[in-house]
């Protein structure tokens, strides 16, 4: 990937208002010079092994293997890096450029809360002020997060135009920047967003792609058959799936969010199945949901995270050269698939997570016991307390709601 | 004769001139219809109408929220080009469209130049569209005889408006102050040197924009600009005072030429 | 320490019903041979470097090293362990042992309810059956982990005898013990109980020590001034203390509960202050809260794993040597130094390990830039979040949590 | 005469012995006395009566409650002491205490000896006290003149048992079944087996405790054991029937020597 040029393929670019054209040029700047200091990586990596837990580890999943009876799976532990998500990764290397462009504040969107969380830690750590985007139906559901964001020391706005979710959230980010951006840098969360984002995002979310390869080669001494993803901006994917482009002996498996099904119009699905479209929306262009007069569709995901109506123009470029097959899940598929993997591994992904592990669980019976399969668990389901408890209507959960609800309201 | 030629002609008789704005099919178009009537009895100069969009990035919270609710009331883009055409058949001052690339990119830019032409419409305004991403669509603007309409803002260099100057045609709209639509602007000393630097790169006429609400901000603007532009402060009026309010009020904004 | 006998100077011992007798002695046969297999540690560091996130980084705490302006600060994150604490490396120790005595079952007790996520954890990943004992004060003040147990496949049975807290649930888990020792297991959470759990478990929690030894001394080439570790049961102070035992350049600062103050009666400082006493319970002796007629007190701390009445022998008796140095921290500072910590550096530590923020806070600022202290973060706060928001009388998490309650009540 | 001769020479008036608990203090000292009066009453042989402890581990639910109850009502050691010199001055059957070690440890052990064996309690049971733990306090106990009661269970193998019989007095109290007191008992080829083994172990009197509630389980246990232990089920029947239920019970549980 050319990271000085905006496109990939005819995907991306840079629709921007000209207020932040300037702003763009220094963040392009900054980003280059960071890319052609090797010291800015060395104290990336060490940031990231010393403030979290990097290199994080790759877990063999012995009883999933068993219980499906096919391909070895594997499973890349981003949830256990610091804030819980593999949104540290990128935030943490964003903090250091703004450390390096001189600015006082970050904003950010967030729709999962975890870029929000791992964003007011960063700031916290960086000691600068931060302010936090996101969606009043992503406050609802994540509401931990938003609790956690205030306690680190930041400004949690909520977001009630459009959807009221992660793409509303990320043009009230864009509003708070054209106003103060002298001062201020906007952490984008994704792969997403108008260039130098994607390719930004995508270099500091590589080191799980790199990190994992060397792990799995120095076990295997081979590669994988195949490397499971969930797909919300794309993130995680674009950084695990960098450790493998173009070897043709690892298939890259996408899933995108399939909310109550494909055909429901419930769902965040951009690439797979047949409802999205190209588009320029929100400084970039890619396949969006969209109505045929270009009004962005409300899309709909159990996981915050992957409810977003765009996707990195890195990837829709890579599906459209083929490299990468799209797959969905839908939110019982990922109950389901959440359930298994907490009580036979006691692993608990991330709702978002969840996605990619279906998927693989949907495969590897069919594979063989000597190919082996990678599913990135980008984030732990803690934040999910709320939404887990409710798709499986906890009797207990909801009895302490509620008496909390009394002893709160006397 | 162009929007260029039309602005120096009506500069004449006026000190500056008045372009207002209106969100398509907010309350409804044919509450747009009305408010036009109003505007061009109070002797705006030049409407730009905004075809709504569902992310619209550079608008404050008055013309998001008027965006959400004209899509939720189903306007459709093709019902702004029947508008349009109607409206521009009724009054003889220039029409431009606003939207971001979306809509114009959704429906096919080179269909959607064509049924602006159609319908009348003498200008384009994309506030997500640098000529970096523009080039090729203004040019097809301008060979369609659409003006394309380049933005200025305070972050702009001189180099770089006069890079967007070369794209640009009609007038350029130049942004009071950084932020979205609709908040508050403050003309100091850093405006002034902005207006001057805009000025000098280039010949176009100049529009300011963003947050022009009154008189006296239309007074401080003339001989510094050629346009001043009254945005979210019509919407707010039609909503506090209803439509009959609008007249009075544009009429209020004539400043003299002496 | 000598693994095999069961005292510490006169503190430890193995005080247990006779039907307990054999499987103490099948316990005891089972670690020492552990303890004598190299293999056996291979195998721990292993499981914990791919399931875990061993080593755990040691974070230098840049910002409140400069806000205090004395020592520098260093964190031990055992925070980024699977299940967010330390109380994992004790778990997955003895579920390894678990899998040579071939049993099929484990219990446990918990208090903060760390230490029952990280048994069934184990047990979903081993493939055992699994029972938490949790007071019936706790199951109410750390929902969330009584919610992730559940999921994980655990059952959870609320203990309503006595103080309703960690040591009735203690005894709880000894009560089903003394029915099902045939089959099951009882995972001791803490460095307390009969012989050999405070060995065994002090064993197992040595990782963390021998880890920060490493770690500061390839960062600084020297030792640090002070270690500050919480002591509930006193596990993961005894693991981080044993990286520095016997050695004078070190002195090792052990932090108990000072709940509403040491005059209050309301605390859990067994060591701290004149309210402890020698006595033998939950099969050890050791330095207990308990009155005149040797019945044990109700203790109290906001931290549910500190809120315990007895403290482990081993350091009973290191405390009786002088070799480590106690001190108490009440609530209101535990909150004092949570927020600072939480603002400043990003991280949330849990409740219990708070306290070691709290007296290493007191004393840094009079230490001279050339010391360092590390200050063990046994875990993370994510638990807390009721007691937390309880804490800051956070009204919009009330709110949420009022709305939540009726949405459930309808 | 010590325990063991009195269990030997009672045995010949009765098929099998009875023991009796009560935890002291509950539901009231007062009570207790009743209580005590009615299994007198009753004819039971031998009465164990536990210094409520707030960490009673060896105990079930309805024990455990009891130990709890006694201490929120404010029991004291030093009122058992009293309450047991009244009452072994008043009845001439022998008496126990049952505790948990922690009582006795915080008292003073000798001090403890010396107060017990003043109010003329003649054996004691310490569920968490092995003989590992309690080799100098059992030889203390015996020195003293007062049975350690040692405790066998079925897991004890045939050599430990041996052991623990080297350490104890007056009789054994062997644990019928795993678990806690309170819960049912069923006695099958594996208890007997148990048993056996027990006997082979000690030339002491047997207890089984745990679970024995009615007079079929004593004529079960008659031949086997030397007494039957009701626990748990007088304190049940108490809240369910009265005091006053408590002899007519105890009379029915009398089995023949025959
Ligand atoms: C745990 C987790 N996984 C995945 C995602 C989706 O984002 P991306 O596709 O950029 O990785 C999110 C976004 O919030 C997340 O929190
Ligand atoms: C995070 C944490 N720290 C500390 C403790 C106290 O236990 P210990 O003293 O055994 O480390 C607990 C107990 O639950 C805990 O969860």
């Amino acid at each position: 990937m050319n990271y000085k040029q905006p496109y990939y393929g005819k995907w991306g670019g840079c629709y921007i208002p000209e207020i932040l054209h300037e702003t763009f040029q220094e963040l392009s700047q900054a980003f280059i010079s960071a890319r052609n200091d090797p010291l800015f990586w060395t104290e990336f990596q060490e940031l990231m092994s010393t403030y979290s837990c990097r290199p994080t580890p790759l877990t063999y999943a012995d009883n999933l293997s068993r219980h499906f009876g096919g391909a070895e799976i594997f499973i890349k532990r981003e949830d256990l890096n610091h804030t819980g998500a593999h949104k540290a990764n990128n935030v943490m290397g964003q903090g250091l450029l703004v450390k390096r462009m001189n600015k006082k504040r970050v904003i950010a969107e967030t729709g999962a809360g975890q870029h929000g969380v791992a964003t007011a830690t960063m700031a916290a750590k960086f000691g600068l002020e931060c302010t936090i985007y996101m969606g009043e139906e992503d406050v609802h559901r994540q509401r931990p997060n938003v609790f956690w964001m205030q306690k680190l020391g930041a400004e949690v706005i909520t977001v009630s135009s459009g959807s009221r979710i992660l793409k509303d959230a990320i043009n009230e980010a864009f509003r708070d920047w054209v106003s103060n951006m002298a001062d201020t840098h906007y952490v984008m969360g994704t792969v997403c967003g108008p260039h130098p984002f994607p390719a930004m995002v995508a270099w500091f979310q590589s080191i799980i792609g790199q990190e994992t390869r060397e792990q799995f080669m120095a076990l295997k001494n081979t590669l994988p058959a195949r490397v499971y993803a969930c797909v919300g901006g794309g993130s995680n994917a674009t950084g695990i799936f960098q450790g493998f482009l173009n070897e043709p002996a690892v298939e890259l498996v996408g899933i995108e969010a399939g909310g109550r099904g494909l055909n429901s119009g419930a769902h965040a699905s951009r690439l797979t199945g047949k409802d999205g479209s190209a588009g320029v929306a929100q400084g970039y262009k890619t396949m969006f949901l969209q109505d045929d007069n270009g009004q962005m569709k409300t899309t709909h995901s159990v996981a915050a995270g992957l409810d977003y109506v765009g996707v990195s123009p890195i990837l829709t470029d890579l599906w459209q050269q083929g490299k990468i097959r799209f797959e969905a899940a839908t939110d019982r598929e990922v109950m389901e698939a959440l359930k298994l993997t907490m009580t036979r591994e006691g692993l608990i992904p991330a709702l978002e997570s969840s996605h990619a592990f279906v998927q693989a669980f949907k495969e590897v019976g069919s594979m063989t016991p000597e190919e082996a399969v990678i599913i990135n668990m980008s984030g732990r389901g803690d934040k999910d307390i709320f939404t887990i408890a409710d798709a499986f209507a906890d009797p207990s959960w909801k009895k302490f709601i509620i008496s909390k609800g009394e002893e709160y309201g006397a | 004769m162009g929007l260029e030629n039309y602005i120096k002609k009506s500069l004449k008789n006026r000190g500056i001139l008045v372009m207002t704005h209106i969100v398509l099919g907010y309350p409804s178009l044919s509450a747009n219809e009305e408010i036009i009537g109003e505007m061009i009895a109070g002797g705006v100069n030049l409407i730009e109408m905004q075809i709504p969009f569902s992310e619209p990035v550079a608008d404050g919270p008055v013309i998001v929220k008027a965006n959400q609710s004209a899509i939720a009331k189903g306007i459709r883009v093709s019902s702004c080009f029947d508008f349009a055409a109607r409206i521009t058949r009724k009054y003889d001052i220039p029409f431009l469209f606003m939207t971001y690339y979306n809509i114009i990119f959704k429906y096919g830019p080179e269909n959607f130049l064509k049924k602006t032409k159609g319908c009348g419409i003498q200008g384009l305004i994309i506030p997500d569209l640098p000529p970096e991403e523009g080039e090729d669509f203004f040019a097809a603007c301008r060979s369609h005889g659409i003006d394309p309409i380049m933005i200025f803002s305070p972050t702009s260099s001189l180099e770089r408006m006069k890079y967007l100057s070369g794209h640009g045609q009609g007038f350029i709209y130049c942004i009071a102050r950084r932020g979205v639509t609709g908040h508050q602007t403050s003309f100091d000393k850093e405006f002034n040197t902005y207006i001057q630097r805009c000025r000098e790169a280039t010949t176009l006429p100049l529009a300011v924009g963003f947050g022009i609400k009154s008189k006296e901000d239309m007074a401080y603007l003339k001989g510094k600009a050629d346009i001043g532009v009254i945005g979210t402060k019509t919407i707010k009026l039609v909503e506090q005072k209803g439509v009959q309010a609008v007249s009075p009020f544009m009429r209020s904004l004539n400043v003299l030429v002496l």
